[in-house]
């Protein structure tokens, strides 16, 4: 009777495998999300090269973020772009110059600054500015390294850059620092092309996992100096700045899923031998 | 940068190479067309495990008397990297159509772009009308219209899979990040899996969850010995021979960017 | 946002979802909310299209007699033709419509896919044979073309070739099924994230519920129709 | 017998396929206005096309409502909410408005994040069910996948430096042959099936067997 009851269990359960599994994940993914557990992350050399770089520079220094933030990489990248404006943000005297390369990223850009209260922490137009959409592509950004005051008139906001104090000494790529260009697509050589390339302003990536195996040869090859990769990077990135946000939070649950998954091939594979002896039986 | 030809057309540089290789390939492709065609070539050509599975599959949902799914994939007929994978999915859905019907399996074809909707329609439809069972074609039910976005569709799609419960469910073109969806619900719902796809970052989804799977190009090389006319084969060892041109191409270029020479590199520069 | 945008996106999350539990009424009611809000927006978006990219172009070219733009009468008139696809007469007029787009969309996909797939990934693989790694990768490469290699004949004579391709296209696909993992998991993760979050995490407990009711009721059935 | 029109289709399409291909290559001004035009219009013809999907859409509903067969309350719901987006669409004129964004956020955007996210669920039970090491060829293809998930996931570097370093030998291993090898076959079976259909050898694409 007992035997009995017992085998039907494991056969109901045999059946519900797949909603055991389901619920067995959407747990393992909620708990680091609700309390952090705080696993170790080890932090790629790629990263700590745009993180020394930032760390580095000094007052007076313009860093140039570029975005191409839209709903389809932002959970990968936004996360990125967020880490890395606060850490420029903490660097005094250092000004930020915002351009986007989509329709879409003004929008995220505007997004982020309000997240981390930079128009209550900097002064607009000393400190940072925000460019907004530049049409064009490549061109685009070769029209900007050339001379920004003939390409664009008129910032995000609709001031003129003339207004804009910061502005008046940010002539072309030559008065940029450093460039971090924020992307998923062919934008990012756009930026090795025109910036690099002809006037040798500093160029890093942030990345979505897919596009960092063709970056790695510019980084190899010394032609960048750092790549963020992913949420894994924004998450080292967080880590480095000391500020644990959504990507760090996100890591917990990235380890315990995969370590999930490598259990359920283990132990789907367990099943399948120990049934195959026992049929050989 | 233009390079000026004698003839006073102007090529696009760096696009010599590719109208080299387009026109070379090609003419491989279209001389053994033709000697099959004119039957002096008869191609053996080998015979994917996938193409008996797609027959016996069709057998198998008569006898369980469950209806056979299809999908063509979520890329329209004017997908500028997709085109041709739609294609290749609509020469096999005529093979499987005039299969299915012949044996009298009942199909459902869930289409997502518009654009492939008429084609899908009428592929199917041809079907029916050829085996002499017009009245069993039911407009809007055997070929259905879901959405052209790509979640829509899915929903749709996998509702179909848990509701008709299909003996066979067929997943040709391209799919992109849906397919896992996809080919795990049918799974779960015990149909027999028959996928391709030319979508690179799909095909380990397919290759997991599926019992067949055409991998890339073994696509395009089905929807050639698919076709109702079987000299359509010939051009299977056009391609064979292109990827033939391709390996010595490598070759030679290891073997010579190892003394230090990238002529050939340069070449395709061209 | 607001709150009554952040309820009915958590029911309607929470209602596909449901889906991982079984095929049921939440989510088929979310599965037809999803087509016909998609149906909706892609009309809206196909209309605005029209008007945008063709008619707006073609009005203004009538008034400065701009051929170009004028010429935006004839996609017009090939989108208007597809509609013979309902006459069972003329249907073929709808497929030079079809013939256009198709023409298009087979020459741009062999413009790109040679160019950047074959060329580029041949120019790429043309690595110096002077260490082990690039004479693996050379050879394993020309490995995995031999399998697909078709014609019985031609086959046989790769030898070993193709089976060692074979084995290369299984680990190719176990390394991109894993590596594809880490952005899919991103994404679930930005979800519960959101359901995590007031006042939406209040709907996850009545959809707990919700199923361990089913749960009940249906062993119950269960246990009644064996009985 | 094959309709004239029929006839007209094949010619327009290897016309418009061999300018598209000659624009590729041949610098000429004329030639490239009217290749870009060539692949607007193919946008535009596909928006027209979408009538064709609604009107199948919805005659299939409607006749579901009007006969009250299984489910008709869905299919309300379906033709429902597509009235919704249509009215709140064409309204306000745009699709940037505040109306038409608070519908599109509230409806599409998290149902379309959700199904996408869903993903890593089926990946855990295929993972399960059908990453079993029946053969040499399926051994090798886990332990590829398992080395890269360690590759990629944090954890893995903890556990040993070592793990990372084989994923990346697995991967770039991966890259090299696997998906070249894909890539090239890819390239090569696109330009096969483009040339039959494009020289009309192959016919089914555009649209069934002659009548």
């Amino acid at each position: 009777m007992r035997s009995e009851q017992k085998l039907s269990l494991s056969k109901s359960l045999g059946r519900a495998y797949r909603q055991i599994i389901y619920l067995l994940l959407f747990i393992s993914l909620s708990i680091p999300l609700i309390k952090p557990i705080g696993l170790p992350v080890p932090i790629h050399e790629t990263t700590l090269g745009v993180y020394n770089t930032i760390e580095a520079l000094e007052p007076g220094d313009v860093v140039v973020m570029a975005s191409n933030i839209g709903a389809a990489i932002a959970s990968e990248v936004y996360p990125q772009y967020i880490a890395v404006l606060e850490h420029v943000l903490r660097k005094d005297g250092v000004k930020i110059l915002l351009v986007d390369h989509s329709t879409e990223a003004p929008i995220w850009t505007e997004k982020a600054l309000e997240e981390l209260n930079a128009y209550e922490r900097k002064s607009y137009g000393e400190d940072f500015v925000h460019i907004g959409f530049i049409p064009g592509g490549e061109s685009g950004i070769a029209g900007i390294c050339r001379d920004i005051h003939s390409l664009i008139q008129v910032d995000y906001h609709g001031y003129s850059l003339s207004e804009l104090p910061m502005m008046a000494e940010i002539r072309d790529a030559t008065d940029f620092t450093i460039v971090i260009d924020f992307s998923a697509s062919a934008d990012t050589q756009f930026w090795l092309n025109q910036a690099y390339a002809p006037y040798g302003t500093r160029v890093a990536f942030g990345l979505t996992a897919v596009k960092v195996p063709d970056a790695v040869a510019y980084y190899t090859a010394g032609q960048i100096f750092g790549i963020i990769e992913s949420l894994k990077g924004a998450a080292e990135y967080e880590i480095l700045i000391k500020r644990p946000g959504i990507a760090a939070k996100g890591m917990d649950a990235q380890s315990i899923a995969h370590l999930l998954y490598i259990g359920l091939i283990v132990v789907g594979n367990i099943i399948f031998f120990v049934s195959k002896t026992q049929r050989k039986r | 940068m233009k390079l000026g030809v004698t003839m006073g057309i102007e090529l696009i540089s760096g696009r010599l190479s590719w109208l080299a290789i387009t026109v070379v390939f090609s003419s491989a492709m279209l001389v053994f067309l033709v000697l099959a065609m004119k039957r002096i070539y008869d191609p053996k050509i080998r015979r994917h495990p996938g193409i008996d599975a797609i027959d016996e599959a069709i057998g198998r949902a008569v006898e369980m008397g469950q209806p056979v799914c299809y999908s063509p994939g979520i890329a329209g007929i004017y997908s500028t990297k997709y085109a041709a994978d739609t294609s290749a999915a609509l020469t096999i859905l005529d093979y499987v159509a005039k299969k299915a019907v012949e044996k009298g399996a009942p199909i459902i074809v869930g289409v997502a772009p518009p654009t492939v909707l008429p084609l899908a329609e009428d592929i199917v439809k041809t079907a029916y009308i050829t085996m002499g069972r017009p009245e069993e074609y039911k407009s809007g039910e055997t070929v259905r219209f879901l959405s052209p976005h790509q979640w829509g569709f899915t929903s749709g799609y996998i509702g179909i899979l848990h509701r008709e419960k299909p003996a066979v469910n067929l997943l040709l073109g391209c799919h992109a990040a849906e397919a896992m969806i996809i080919a795990e619900t049918g799974a779960s719902v015990g149909a027999v899996q028959i996928s391709g796809t030319t979508n690179v970052y799909q095909m380990p989804f397919f290759i997991a969850a599926c019992d067949y799977t055409f991998l890339a190009e073994d696509e395009y090389a089905a929807a050639a010995y698919l076709s109702p006319d079987p000299t359509q084969r010939g051009v299977i060892f056009g391609q064979d021979i292109a990827k033939i041109i391709c390996s010595i191409l490598v070759l030679l270029g290891a073997i010579s960017a190892t003394f230090g020479i990238e002529v050939f590199k340069e070449i395709l520069s061209l | 946002m607001d709150t009554i945008s952040v309820l009915v996106s958590t029911a309607l999350i929470l209602m596909i979802y449901s889906i991982l539990y079984r095929e049921n009424p939440a989510f088929r009611l979310a599965e037809n909310i999803l087509i016909g809000a998609t149906v909706g927006h892609s009309i809206v978006v196909g209309v605005f299209q029209v008007r945008d990219l063709a008619l707006s172009k073609f009005i203004s070219g009538i008034q400065t007699g701009n051929i170009r733009d004028i010429a935006y009468i004839i996609p017009m008139t090939l989108g208007v033709l597809i509609y013979f696809q309902f006459s069972r007469r003329y249907k073929s007029i709808s497929r030079i419509s079809i013939a256009v787009m198709l023409g298009v969309g087979l020459a741009l996909s062999t413009r790109g896919l040679l160019f950047v797939n074959v060329i580029g990934q041949v120019k790429g693989a043309m690595l110096p044979l002077n260490n082990i790694k690039n004479i693996v990768y050379t050879f394993g490469l020309i490995s995995v073309l031999t399998y697909f290699i078709y014609e019985e004949r031609a086959s046989k004579m790769a030898g070993p070739l193709p089976k060692v391709g074979r084995y290369l296209l299984m680990l190719t696909m176990g390394a991109y099924f894993a590596n594809a993992i880490m952005g899919r998991l991103s994404i679930v993760i930005g979800t519960l994230n959101t359901l995590l979050m007031s006042p939406s995490c209040y709907l996850i407990p009545v959809a707990l519920l919700l199923i361990v009711a089913d749960l009940f009721i249906r062993t119950k059935v269960a246990k009644v129709s064996k009985t | 017998m094959v309709s004239i029109w029929r006839r007209a289709a094949e010619v327009i399409l290897f016309i418009v396929a061999v300018t598209m291909l000659v624009d590729f290559v041949v610098e000429m001004d004329m030639l490239q206005n009217v290749a870009t035009d060539l692949n607007r219009w193919a946008t535009i013809i596909a928006a027209f096309a979408l009538g064709l999907g609604a009107y199948s859409l919805l005659t299939r509903h409607i006749r579901i409502i009007s006969r009250k067969s299984e489910g008709w309350p869905y299919s309300i719901a379906m033709i429902g909410t597509m009235t919704v987006f249509l009215l709140t669409g064409f309204i306000t004129r745009s699709i940037t408005s505040d109306q038409y964004n608070w519908i599109y956020s509230t409806i599409i955007q998290p149902i379309s994040s959700t199904m996408y996210g869903m993903n890593a669920f089926f990946i855990a039970s295929a993972s399960y069910r059908a990453f079993r090491a029946r053969n040499w060829e399926a051994a090798l293809l886990l332990v590829a996948a398992i080395f890269i998930m360690l590759k990629n996931a944090p954890i893995g570097g903890v556990i040993s430096p070592t793990l990372p370093a084989i994923g990346k030998v697995f991967w770039d291993l991966a890259g090299a042959t696997g998906m070249r090898g894909i890539l090239i076959g890819i390239g090569i079976g696109t330009l096969a099936l483009s040339l039959r259909i494009i020289l009309a050898q192959e016919k089914t694409p555009l649209g069934g067997a002659e009548e």
